[in-house]
This record gives structure tokens, sequence and C-alpha cells, in this order.
């Protein structure tokens, strides 16, 4: 693979997002500031988090739509672990990331273990972890939780807010994996044919394993920082996140049938998108127009990489 | 082995959670409750010193023209449409204001919050909200304070010192005491009833049912409540509740509360289509244009709502008051416009008035 | 590969078994629902009650069923929910501007169509998977929808209009309309060039190019009728109730297609039937009723409904497993 | 059905059932078909000849109504016509055997017989009953009673639905045949009943286009011959005029030593032993011991349980009986990961699907079954990739623009060098090939079985099926030969003949057709 043609839908994306920003700060003298990008950075956190794992997901030609409720799922342990358990927040914190990461788990499990298609599986507990996250919490909020807490999703780092560099971190490492070690050829290889990745001594099931369980861990970190962002615990949190998420990926040039897509490119998806949204409000546009807008340019930004494919593949 | 361990964490969380408290009736909150009388008296207010946030530095805006968004909790419902007309009729009345209304599509805590955030940021004089979740939002407005701008709530309060001022429509207790009133009238005292409501963590309607089983066990302690059902802001799925309600209890159903403008005349509809008009009361929060039919047919005897409208326009011309620093901390009462004056209770409220009770004798003259 | 071929002996039962295996799996899972539930409390068996079951999700039924198509063609539309509440919009719209009454049935209907053969050209001629298409087109269809209506509420709709509240022979026009499409579907996949073209592109759409079928015309055609299909449902769930709410109605495009596939189209492609998904949408009502007639915490309803499906769809692999 | 074409055949001048006349046809600006002009006459059998990359597959397609030529002009009975789609295609008579068989698994046999043309009540809609009897009337015209018309087609194997394509044909009333390689795929009693379809065909007056590798076949049946070379046409001849070493020179331009080469130095010791290995019940108590330096031949129909048996030693199906011993002592392979980390290399049968990731480059393909090997501390070591592939490149003479080619552009005898540059960078010293030369022309076919030989002589223990009974009495040192999941019979180099091993290899057969 080329490296022009790897990085084919990251640079229309890439000249998108300049374009936009470019546009965008045009529009609005309150946009390009470091105060706005850093706060936007801040807010995008969560959905990056959860995206990047997808990416792998999707990667291999699968698909998690359970993300949001393990999200919420993960929160309300952390309250309840907190709260009505009466652990020490950081065991309930360790706890609450650990069942998350296991809903995470119980997904690659299903999917592996019982070949049910991922869409299918997710589907259900989608369904499943937002149902365990309302009874268990029976719907009530926990408060209250102590000021130190709030650093991971309120408090700064050097001028730069804490989860940014949890994502930016993240991103890094989710680079790395995906594009430099054995586990990203290993993703690459099940995306595009599975039973040659097979037949070619790659852990097929491991690495799915792995990769789901890893999603639930990405979705339940994004869970802790949002908690602490927010300062509270709801059953229905993340609601909806599971789109966001997968339109930030595939906006990013990762094909939904999977062996194509590069952490670049959705670390790029999820700037545009965010990028909009925050600019084209302080643009005066209303948040209706907004997501009419963030529709167009996703069928737009894969029109002309898929008429830029066509062309060269003749 | 590590399976099982993860195993067990899940399943003490479910077990723990079951032990969470559990309020009389499902569906309401665990917060204290403070029932009215059951006659009319009404409730001694304490004096309560100001308890609301201050904004930083903020720029004298007495009598300039201001910029002033408001988010609701979702746009496209009914009811935050009148709220918006309220602040749009005021805005235009004042003449001074320029209000506009933007929020989320979905009754979302993070939306609603990135909202915020981007008015913030947009550099706007004013911020009117209605909270998804009052602890949730009070950060990002804490910030709007610290930026010097004047944040003023309206329907669905945030902790005190997350915003100047609450408009506060009717207080949680005189809301649950019409509702059970006017169910126990028509439906009878020993009735047994079920309540259909938008979701279990709308912290309004929470705070509403817990009143409201509070209130009953005082003043009516033959009322039966049955169950709860969960229906969100979705029409259909309201009326297939109620419907299934009806279905379940039978003639063991005597009313149904409807604890939001979605799911009052979604249950109307169920007792109409189940050909149950009189036998079941519907008795809830909603607003008067979804309940003319019913009203009209006597299907629904009375609906309690106060005037969103009115609401919004209330909070808009609150906002105008705090802006031009005309409404400080300790005011006993604030002027609103065609409203006249309203009372400041609870250190930083603003109450509305006492919640109407539309009948069919007055609904008519209301188009909202 | 290699694999043993199968002796024409196998018997009737057998191969309709395996046929209609997950449509067999959902119509016991309804029964057995209905003689627990009903034993527990006889009025889950009322005449009034087993009608609004089938009333309550006739219009989910109806979606699924184009949903099933497109999903047998190997597609999948996410965007259905919100073009359900747009259609339900223009409907009521149309019905309270002094149009006749069969414009406002027949016109959002065509919209429907129209759009949606716009998805399937876009998803046809230019191969972005459908479901990029369909996730832009929820954004678009929900985002116009606010802009245009502001939410406002639709009430004061014409009674000739309540299509849905119409009750020929003491059963509910909207059962009527789920029982007639489902059986005029069936029959359509079953004994129509295009309803097989349906399965044969869903299945192989090279191999049907090489069979003289025009994939394009038929994935085109497959999401118009999906539309179609959209568009009627979208008449009943606003004719259903008094009020039009004017908004995306929640999640439906999830339960739209959740009810496709625990009705046994396999989300591959090439396979499936539309009396699966319409059993499926009734089960899903019963689930949702019963849950309610069994007194199962309200809190605890959607964890129960997610193990039921998951329930499901393992009990349909371990059913395939054993089948090959 | 068109019986009275037979009569007419001679006086078909004109009524040519096609002709094309000066085709051309380019992709991306290579021309892959130049100028070619071909007929057929009514109740011929017509090889279509040529290396893969000759041009066969495009004229194929245009013919199918699947491509448009650039230029030239096809003709139907002397008329000339268009085929802007299959459809027109068929219309005019002509109907393809694909080599990839293009059917609908979910579909009933009687279905994928007349999708597309489907007899019709008359309401208009599908007469399934009609479909039926004409299904079980065709099916029975081409000896194949056995075939349940309502089974789906997903279990069916590839004989069957060889079948059922042609089926298909014929329900089109086609006058012109096109199969492409069908032979390819089949095992070898498949291959003679296949044959004895294509001469009852004949005998009705269909013309077939045979598209084949396998010489034998074009001597049993084709009429004429067309042979290709880099998308020109060589010559048309009838068959007759031409033997086997002048039609390989016409395809390569210049003469190949077709001769399987020799056996160099001598066997080693044991190196793989199996002991009673059985898998569920496809691989039944199979004993055998592999030596180093030898190349030992598993012969047996397809679904005889020779791919079970590699499988199960490859880890894929774990063996659930017996042992497997490996330099003597016994090992357990529960996965193709603990076969090749002990030093077992599978070259599977079917390349597209198990063998390559077809959208990856040849270095991505190459290191796919090396990656720990290629890995410094946690990263994947892309220059040691590259060199790896670069080696591969030179080593196994794939004609390839560089180690960042992908695959799919590959022809099929490079794609196959590439999956055992795959394997042989795995330092294996058992080698399992699959029908190593499946789909693969007649050059690239020489090299890869010189390849085998060297490797060999260089002391690597390889174990080969094959369908193709000269490449397995060729190729092989020893020769077992598997039956009904059993091994049933075992031949040294100078006892396997082709009727001794064919003998063994069918004389329960009836078990596949009478299942």
């Amino acid at each position: 693979m080329t490296a022009a043609r790897f990085f084919r839908h990251e640079t229309i994306l890439a000249i998108l997002t300049i374009v936009a920003m470019v546009v965008l700060a045009s529009l609005s003298d309150k946009f390009f500031t470091a105060d706005n990008l850093l706060n936007q950075g801040r807010l995008m956190a969560e959905v990056g988090l959860v995206s990047l794992a997808m990416t792998f997901v999707i990667v291999t030609g699968g698909i998690d739509l359970s993300v949001g409720s393990i999200l919420g799922l993960t929160a309300i342990l952390l309250g309840v672990f907190w709260k009505n358990v009466g652990l020490p927040l950081p065991a309930a914190m360790f706890l609450a990331l650990a069942c998350g990461t296991f809903a995470g788990w119980v997904n690659g499990f299903i999917i592996t273990r019982f070949s049910v298609p991922p869409l299918i599986a997710t589907l259900a507990t989608l369904a499943l972890y937002r149902g365990l996250a309302e009874g268990i919490s029976e719907a009530r909020s926990v408060r209250g939780y102590p000021e130190w807490f709030f650093f991971f999703g309120q408090g700064e780092v050097m001028g730069v807010p804490f989860q940014l560099w949890i994502l930016g971190i993240a991103t890094f490492v989710a680079a790395i994996i995906l594009g430099l070690t054995p586990f990203g050829r290993a993703t690459y290889a099940i995306g595009a044919n599975e039973v040659a990745a097979r037949f070619s001594g790659i852990r097929v099931n491991a690495t799915k394993l792995w990769i789901y369980t890893g999603s639930g861990f990405c979705a339940a970190l994004a869970a802790v920082i949002f908690v602490s962002r927010v300062t509270t615990t709801r059953s229905d949190m993340g609601t909806g996140l599971e789109l966001d998420a997968i339109t930030a990926v595939v906006l990013g040039g990762t094909s939904i049938f999977g062996g194509r897509g590069t952490i670049i490119g959705t670390a790029l998806g999820l700037i545009l998108i965010q990028a909009l949204k925050n600019g084209l409000a302080l643009s005066g546009v209303k948040g209706d127009g907004t997501i009419v807008v963030i529709g167009l340019v996703l069928i737009g930004a894969i029109l002309v990489g898929a008429l830029f494919d066509r062309n060269r593949g003749g | 082995m590590k399976k099982l361990t993860l195993a067990a964490i899940v399943g003490l969380g479910l077990m723990s959670g079951s032990a969470l408290a559990a309020s009389a009736w499902t569906g309401g909150d665990d917060q204290p409750t403070s029932p009215l009388a059951c006659d009319a008296t009404p409730a001694a207010a304490a004096a309560k010193p100001y308890d609301g946030g201050v904004p930083t530095n903020a720029p004298d805006r007495k009598g300039k023209k201001i910029t002033v968004v408001d988010v609701p909790k979702l746009i496209g419902i009914g009811y935050f449409n009148a709220t918006s007309k309220g602040i749009a009729d005021a805005a235009k009345e004042l003449g001074n204001v320029d209000a506009k209304t933007d929020g989320p599509t979905k009754a979302n805590i993070d939306d609603q919050i990135t909202f915020i955030d981007n008015y913030i940021t947009s550099g706007v004089d004013g911020i009117l909200f209605a909270a998804n979740d009052p602890v949730a939002i009070a950060p990002v407005l804490k910030k709007a304070l610290s930026k010097g701008i004047n944040v003023v709530g309206y329907d669905a309060n945030s902790t005190p010192d997350a915003r100047q001022w609450f408009v506060n429509q009717a207080q949680f207790n005189g809301i649950a005491k019409a509702l059970v009133d006017n169910m126990a009238k028509e439906a009878g005292e020993d009735a047994g009833v079920a309540i259909v409501t938008s979701t279990f963590t709308t912290p309004n309607q929470a705070r509403w049912i817990a009143e409201m089983a509070a209130y009953a066990e005082k003043c009516h302690p033959k009322m039966k409540w049955l169950e709860t059902v969960e229906a969100q802001e979705d029409n259909n799925l309201s009326f297939n509740q109620a419907t299934t309600l009806i279905n379940k209890y039978g003639d063991d159903l005597k009313g149904i509360f409807g604890m939001t403008s979605v799911a009052t005349p979604a249950s109307a509809e169920a007792v109409t289509q189940a050909g149950k008009c009189g036998k079941i009361a519907v008795v809830g929060l909603a607003t008067p244009n979804a309940m003319k039919p019913y009203v009209a047919k006597d299907c629904v005897k009375s609906v309690v709502l106060w005037n969103p409208v009115d609401l919004g326009y209330a909070a808009m011309m609150v906002l105008r008051a705090v802006a031009d620093g005309t409404l400080q901390p300790g005011a006993t009462t604030v002027k609103a416009g065609k409203l006249g004056d309203l009372q400041v209770i609870n250190g930083s409220e603003i109450l509305l008035g006492a919640p109407y009770t539309f009948t069919k004798d007055n609904i008519g003259q209301f188009d909202f | 590969m290699t694999a043993a071929v199968l002796s024409p002996g196998r018997s009737n039962l057998h191969r309709f078994l395996s046929g209609y295996g997950q449509e067999i799996v959902v119509l016991l899972a309804i029964v057995a629902l209905f003689v627990v539930v009903g034993a527990t409390n006889h009025r889950f068996l009322s005449n009034t009650n087993i009608n609004s079951i089938f009333a309550g999700n006739a219009y989910i039924a109806i979606a699924a069923i184009g949903m099933s198509m497109v999903i047998m063609a190997g597609h999948i539309d996410v965007s259905v929910g919100a073009l359900i509440g747009v259609i339900a919009t223009i409907a009521g719209t149309l019905a309270v501007s002094d149009y006749p009454i069969w414009v406002a049935w027949l016109v959002p209907i065509l919209f429907a169509i129209m759009v949606n053969a716009g998805v399937g050209t876009l998803v046809a001629y230019t191969r972005i998977p459908s479901i990029v298409v369909t996730l832009g087109m929820l954004s678009i269809l929900k985002g116009g929808l606010i802009s245009a209506t502001a939410g406002e509420w639709i009430s004061n709709l014409p009674p000739e209009f309540m299509i849905a509240q119409m009750r020929p022979f003491g059963i509910p026009s909207a059962v009527w309309f789920m029982v007639a499409l489902t059986i005029l579907a069936a029959l359509f996949l079953r004994y129509t060039d295009f309803g097989r073209s349906i399965y044969a592109v869903g299945g192989n759409m090279e191999a049907a190019r090489a069979a003289g079928i025009n994939p394009e015309r038929t994935v085109i055609g497959v999401f118009a009728l999906h539309g179609l299909f959209a568009g009627i449902a979208g008449i009943l769930f606003a004719t259903q109730l008094q009020v039009i709410q004017s908004t995306v109605p929640p999640n439906l495009e999830l339960t739209i297609i959740t009810a496709s596939v625990i009705g046994g189209v396999s989300i591959l492609g090439g396979t499936g039937t539309v009396i699966g998904s319409t059993l499926a949408a009734i089960l899903f009502a019963c689930i949702g009723s019963a849950l309610i007639f069994l007194n199962v915490s309200a809190y605890w309803l959607r964890a129960v409904l997610g193990l039921m499906i998951l329930a499901t769809v393992l009990a349909d692999m371990i059913r395939r497993r054993r089948d090959t | 059905m068109r019986t009275e074409q037979i009569g007419d055949a001679a006086a078909a001048g004109a009524g040519l059932p096609i002709e094309l006349r000066g085709i051309s046809k380019s992709f991306a600006g290579i021309r892959v078909v130049n100028d070619v002009s071909f007929d057929m006459r009514p109740g011929e059998v017509h090889a279509l000849m040529g290396e893969n990359g000759a041009g066969k597959s495009t004229l194929i397609k245009v013919m199918a109504g699947l491509y448009q030529p650039d230029e030239g002009q096809i003709l139907v009975n002397g008329a000339v016509v268009r085929f802007p789609s299959p459809k027109d295609a068929h219309a005019a008579g002509i109907a393809t055997v694909h080599q990839e068989l293009l059917l609908f698994p979910e579909l009933t046999v009687a279905e994928n017989i007349f999708l597309g043309q489907t007899p019709k009540t008359s309401f208009g809609t599908i007469d399934w009953q009609t479909m039926r009897q004409r299904s079980r009337q065709l099916l029975d015209s081409l000896d194949s009673g056995d075939l349940d018309i309502d089974q789906k087609v997903a279990h069916l194997s590839v004989g069957n639905r060889q079948r059922i394509e042609i089926a298909r044909a014929l329900a089109q009333d086609a006058r012109v045949l096109i199969m492409d390689e069908p032979t390819a795929a089949l095992a070898e009693h498949d291959v003679q009943r296949l044959m004895s379809i294509v001469r009852n065909l004949r005998k009705r007056g269909v013309a077939i286009v045979y598209v084949s590798h396998r010489m034998p076949e074009i001597f049993a049946l084709a009429d004429r011959v067309t042979v290709l070379r880099d998308g020109h046409l060589v010559a048309t001849k009838p068959i007759t005029e031409v033997d086997e070493p002048s039609l390989v020179s016409m395809m390569v331009g210049r003469a190949i030593d077709r001769l399987y080469p020799a056996k160099q130095g001598t066997d080693g010791e044991v190196i793989l032993e199996l002991g009673g290995v059985s898998h569920r019940s496809v691989v039944r108590d199979i004993s055998f011991k592999l030596r180093r330096g030898e190349i030992l031949g598993l012969a047996g129909l397809v679904g005889s349980g020779r791919t079970e048996t590699a499988l199960t030693i490859f880890g894929i199906t774990p063996a659930t009986e017996g042992r497997i011993l490996i330099d003597g002592k016994p090992v357990t392979i529960a996965s193709p990961e603990a076969a090749r980390d002990l030093g077992i290399a599978y070259v599977p049968e079917d390349r597209a699907h198990q063998g390559l990731i077809r959208p990856q480059s040849i270095e991505d393909n190459i290191a796919l079954a090396n990656l720990k090997r290629l890995t410094r501390g946690i990263f994947i070591d892309a220059a040691r990739v590259a060199a790896e592939a670069r080696n591969a490149i030179t080593r196994f003479g794939i004609r390839a623009r560089g180690p960042e080619q992908l695959v799919r552009q590959l022809s099929g005898g490079n794609q196959q060098k590439v999956v055992l540059g795959k394997w042989l960078a795995t330092n294996p010293r058992i080698l399992i090939m699959d029908e190593p030369t499946r789909g693969i022309d007649v050059g690239a076919k020489a090299e890869i079985h010189q390849l085998m030989r060297r490797l060999a002589g260089e002391g690597m223990a390889i174990l080969m099926i094959s369908s193709e009974l000269p490449e397995v009495l060729g190729m092989s040192d020893r020769v077992l030969v598997m039956n009904g999941g059993r091994i049933v019979g075992e031949f040294d180099r100078e006892h396997a003949t082709a009727e001794a091993v064919g003998t063994v290899m069918t004389r329960s057969f009836d078990r596949e057709q009478a299942a």
C-alpha cells in the first residue's frame, strides 16, 4: 500500500477541515481563539476516546453500538460503588472501569464465541446495558463528588484541559498500535479477509476479543471523564454516543466494510465535526441547521472520496 | 478466574443497586418532600437569604441592548415552543433585547452543555435555561457567571449557586396538591391510579411524583397507587403505555396521571379509544390546545398547568431586570411587565403563581 | 471448500423448520408470552389488550417490512425513524390546511418514496455504503424537520383523516394494514421477478448482474419500496393520535431494524422473510405489554428487553449451528 | 430443445450463433484485448486458450454482455448486435457458466436455474409449479436426477453447483454456452461427468466455448481451438492440426518443458507422523509418515477428506483423536499459529478466500504470517518487511511492480507465488500445498513444480493435495489415496499409475452420488 494511496481520503479530509476552519474563523472572530479551541477539545474528549476504539472495531469489519450504553452503565456503577456500596472513590473508579471493560469483553465474547454478527450482538447489549444502568440506579442520580474528582473533567495541566491530554495520548497510542504494530496488521487483515488472516496464523478471535474489550474500556474511561465533567451520574448518559462516534470514524475514511481506515482520519473526522458544531453555532447558525450541515458534509466527503477512488482505480 | 471476579463485581453492583432506598411511588426521587396542608392553607414561606450566584465583572448593561440566548431542555416540543414564544414576546415588548432560542433536539445533558458553552464563547449578555439536570449543568453555568454573563433559569432549576435567579412556574408541592386533589375529586378518594411519566431520570417529574406520593399519603390515604410507566417524550409510546395500563387493570384503574405535556393528551387519547371516558379520569400537566378535544368531550375534566408563555415572558423580564440591576439579591418582588409584581421565594426563586387548572369553562380562552 | 450433498430425501418438515426457523422461534416466543402472562393475568388475553398489542406496533411492523427488504438486498437504513417523523408532519400539515384528505395521505407517501429513491440512487451508483448515506440523511431529515416546523404540534386534525383509528369489522385498521401489507409483501417477494431479484442482489450482486438483473435498479427499487412502506407507516403513525408531534420519534430506527433482524433477516443480506419481521414487531409489543402485566419493575424493563433480544439471537445462532 | 438446429448446422454459414469481428477493449489505457476475431458454429466445442492475462476473460465478458467492446462488432445470425447488458446477451442465446460459479446461496436450486427468466402465470407472477417441473426436467436431462430442486444452493458441492449453472444456461435456450475453466475446481469423477454433459450438449446443437488450461480435456472435447496471447489472436485451428507442445508454444510464445522435474537427492528422516488422527467424522483414523525431502501426494475426490486432513494438521480443525508427532515428539496443534510455530506451512486451495488478503500489498501479505519475526520491540520493522517482500519477489520470480503492489492486481500464478513467499518466509520444515496449481497457466505451473522439487531437494517435507491426477503422479514420490475420510491406499512412485490410483479413489464413490 503506497503512502499516497493510504492517505488519499485523509488528505481530502485535512483540506476540508482546514477550509472549514478558515471559513468558520472568518464568520466569527470568537472561533479561532486558543480559549475556544481548547474548550472544544474538552467537549470532544468522550466521543473522541470512543471513536478511537470504534476505528479498530470498524476496521475489523465490525461495529459496536453499545458504547453509549456502556458509558451510561459505567457512570452509574461509579456512583453506586462510591455512594451506595461505600467504597473509596478511587476504588470505585477502578471497579467501574473494570466493569465497563468487562461489558466490552462480553460483546467480544458473544461475537467470537457464538459468531453473532457484531451489529446484532451490540444492538442487543445496547438495550441490555442501558437497562442495567436504569435498573441498578433506579434512575437516581448520584451527586456530591469530592472536589479533587472534578480534575479529570474540568482540570487543566499546563493550560490544556486534562482530558485533552488523555485524548491526545490515546490518539497517539492508538495510531501507533493500528499503524505500526503486529496487532494493527492483524486488525487490518481481519477486516480485509478474516479467513485468510486465520489461515495465516493470526489469532482472529483473540484479536477481536481484545478490540471489543478495548472499546468497552474506552467507553468506561469516557464515562469517568464525563461524570467528572458534569459532576453527576445519570443512567441516560451517553445516549446516542454510538452514532456520533460512527459518524466521526466513517467521515475519517474508515471503510464500514472493514480493512481500511486510519486513526489520523478518525481524528480529522472528529475535529471537523466538532469545528462545524462549534463554529456554526458561533456564526449564529442554530443547532438544527448544524445537524443538516453535518449530514451533508458526511455524505459529501465520502462521495468525493469514492469518486477519487474510482478515477484512480479505473 | 478473572471472569468470575468480574462477574462477581457486576453482580455486586446489581445488588447494591436494589438496595437503594425506594420512594413510595416508583418514579419519584429520593429528595425530602414537603407536602402542603390538605386544605387551602398556604405554606408558610420561610424567609431565606439570597443563595444564587453572582456574575463576576459583569459590564453595566443598564438600558443597553443585550443579546440573550434561551437554551431549553430540548427544542421541538409544544411546551418549550410556548416558553420560547413568551421570551420572544417579552423581548419585543422590551425593545432592547435580541433573544433567540436554540437547543438540543433530545433532552440530553451533554448536548445542552455544549450549546451553552458555545454561546458563552460567542459572547452573549444573558442566558436563559431550563436544565436537563440540575447538577450536570452547574459547571457550565458557573463558567457563564465567571464571564460576566447574566444567568436566569426557568422551568427546571440548577443548583442555586450556578445561576442568579430561577423563575419557578409553581412549587412542586403545589403542583402535587393540585394534581392529587383533582384526581381524588374526579376518581374518588379510594381510586386506583397509575402514572405515565417521561423518564425516571427527568428531575421535575421525579420531584412531582415524590411530592404527590407524600401528599396523597397525608391527605388522601386511601388513594391506591398502582404503577408508574415510562414513555419518554413520545406520543405513541405514551399512548401504548396508557392503553396497556387500562387493559391490565380493567376496572381497578380509576385514574391516570399524565406527568408531561406529551403523556397527558396521549393518556386521554388512550382512555377515549378504549371507550372508558368518564370511567377513568385523566389528570395531568398539559397545554390547553392539546387537551381541548378531550375536555370538550368531557373525557378530561381538569388540566393542571401554569401558562408556559407567561413563564418564558417572566424569565425574560427577570433577566432584563437583572441586567439592568433593578433586581438585586434581597429583593422580595420583581416587576414583570404585564404580569405585574412577582414574589421572590426560597432566597433566589421567583414564583410565577399558583398552578392553573383549566376546565371546560375556561380552556377556550387559551391558545398555546 | 467441500460440502456434503444433502439428500433429496430430507423431510419436508425438516426443510420447513430450517427455512422458517427464526419465524418459528419468534412465533413460539409470542405464544409462550401469551400463555405465561395470560395464566397470571387473564386480562392479558382480553380482546382489547390483544387488539392494542397488534395495533400499537402495527406501524413498526409495516416499516420493518420495507426495512427487511433493504437488509435482504444487503443494505441498511438508519434514517427511517426521522423519515417517519417527517411524513407524519407533512401529512398533518396538509390535513389541517384544507387539502382533500386523500392528498394528505398520498403526498407524504410519494415524498417518502422520492426521498428513499434518492438515497437508493446514491447508494447504487456511487457505491457509498448505505449506512453512511442514511446516517447523513438522518441528520438532514432531523435538522430539516425542526428547522421547518420549529416543533409546532399539529392538532385539530379532521376526524376523517384519522385512518389508523378506523375500525372496520371491529378490528383497528392499523392491524388490517399490517396483515394485508405483510401478506402482499410476502407474495410480492415470492411471486415476482423483482421480489426474487432482491434476494439475488443481496446474496451475490455480481452473480445477479451476470444473470441479467440490473443491481443498481434493484437497489433503487428496494429503497423506493422501503419508502412506500415507511410512508404508510408514517401515515398510520400520524393518525393514531389526535396530535402530531412534529419531531423525530426517538430510537424508532433501532426498533425497526431490531424487528427485521430478530425476524430472521440476515444482516449480511440475501435471506429472510417479511413474516418474521412482522412477528418480531408483534413480539416487541407483547414484551412491552407483558412486562407491565407481570409487574416487572419499570426500572428493569429495558434490561429484560435487552436480555430477551440477546436470548432470541443466541437461540437462533445455536439452532443454525446445529442445523449445519 | 432446439433440435431443429442440428439439421441447420451446416447451412448456418451466415447464421453463426455468434461471431466477433475485430474486438478491442482497454482498461485504464491498457489494451487487454486487441483486434480479436472469433466465431462459433452450432454444435461445436471451441476451446479458447491462453495464459492468464491473455485476454480470455475479457473476451468472454464481451460476449456475455458484461463489457462493451471499444472497437469491433458482435454478430448474431449474421446481424450486428450490441449487448448493453447481460440480459441482451441472454436474449441472443448466449449463456455463461462462470468460473466463480455465480449462484445465490440462499435461493433454491430451481430458482437459481430460472432467476432472471422465471416462468409466469397468467397474472404475471412467478409460476413456481412450472419452474420446479422444468428444473426437474433440465437436471434429469443432465443426468443429475440426484439433485434436490428445493434445496438451498449454499450446501451443495462445486460439481453440483456447476450442473445448476449449466441447467440455467439450458433454461435460457442458449445456443452458445461459454464455460470458463469449468473443471478448475472439480474432482476427477466430476470432470468425467462434465465432459459427458458437454458432449451431450454438442449433440443438441449447442455451441460451446470451452476455456481451460487442461490439455487432456481440450484434446478429448474440442473441435477447434483458438489461442490468445497478450490480448492478440495467435491462431484458430482445428484440433486435429495441433498437438500439445505446439499449443503450449502458441500460448507462451516459446517452448516449455512440460515434463515434471525429477527428484533430487534422497529422503531424510521422518519429520511428521500421524497416528490415528481423526476430526469428527470427516477425518478418520489417519496414519502416515512424512520424511524430509519427500513430496507426498494426497489423492482423492473432493470431499474424500484430503483438505480436511490438511486443515487438521494445520490446526484449523484440531484433531479430536489420535496423535501427531513432529521429530518423533508428540505435539498438540490447536491453532494455525501453533502449527506455524512448529514449522508447518499451509498453502490453501482457495487462494482468494483463504490464501491472500487481496486488497493489501505484496509486502503486507508476506508479513502476515511472519509478524512476530518482523517486529522489533513493539513495532513492525517496515524496512525488513520490504526487504523480505523484495527477496520473495526475486526468489520466486513474482512479476510485480514492487513490494507495494496490491495482490489483487497480480495474475493467478503470481498470486500463488505470493502465498508461497509468505509461507516460505516462516522457514517451515513441513509444507502442505493444497491444489498448488489450480487456475494457474502452464508457464507458471511449471515454475511452481520446479520450485517444489527444489524445496524438497533442500530438505523440505512436502504434502501435496491435488485433483489433477497427472500432477499427483508426476510430482509425488509417494501417493496416499483418501476416500470417505480414510486413507485407502498407498503407492510408491513406480506403482502409482492413473488406473491404480483412480480405481482406489473412486472405489465406493457411490457415497457422494447417493448422499
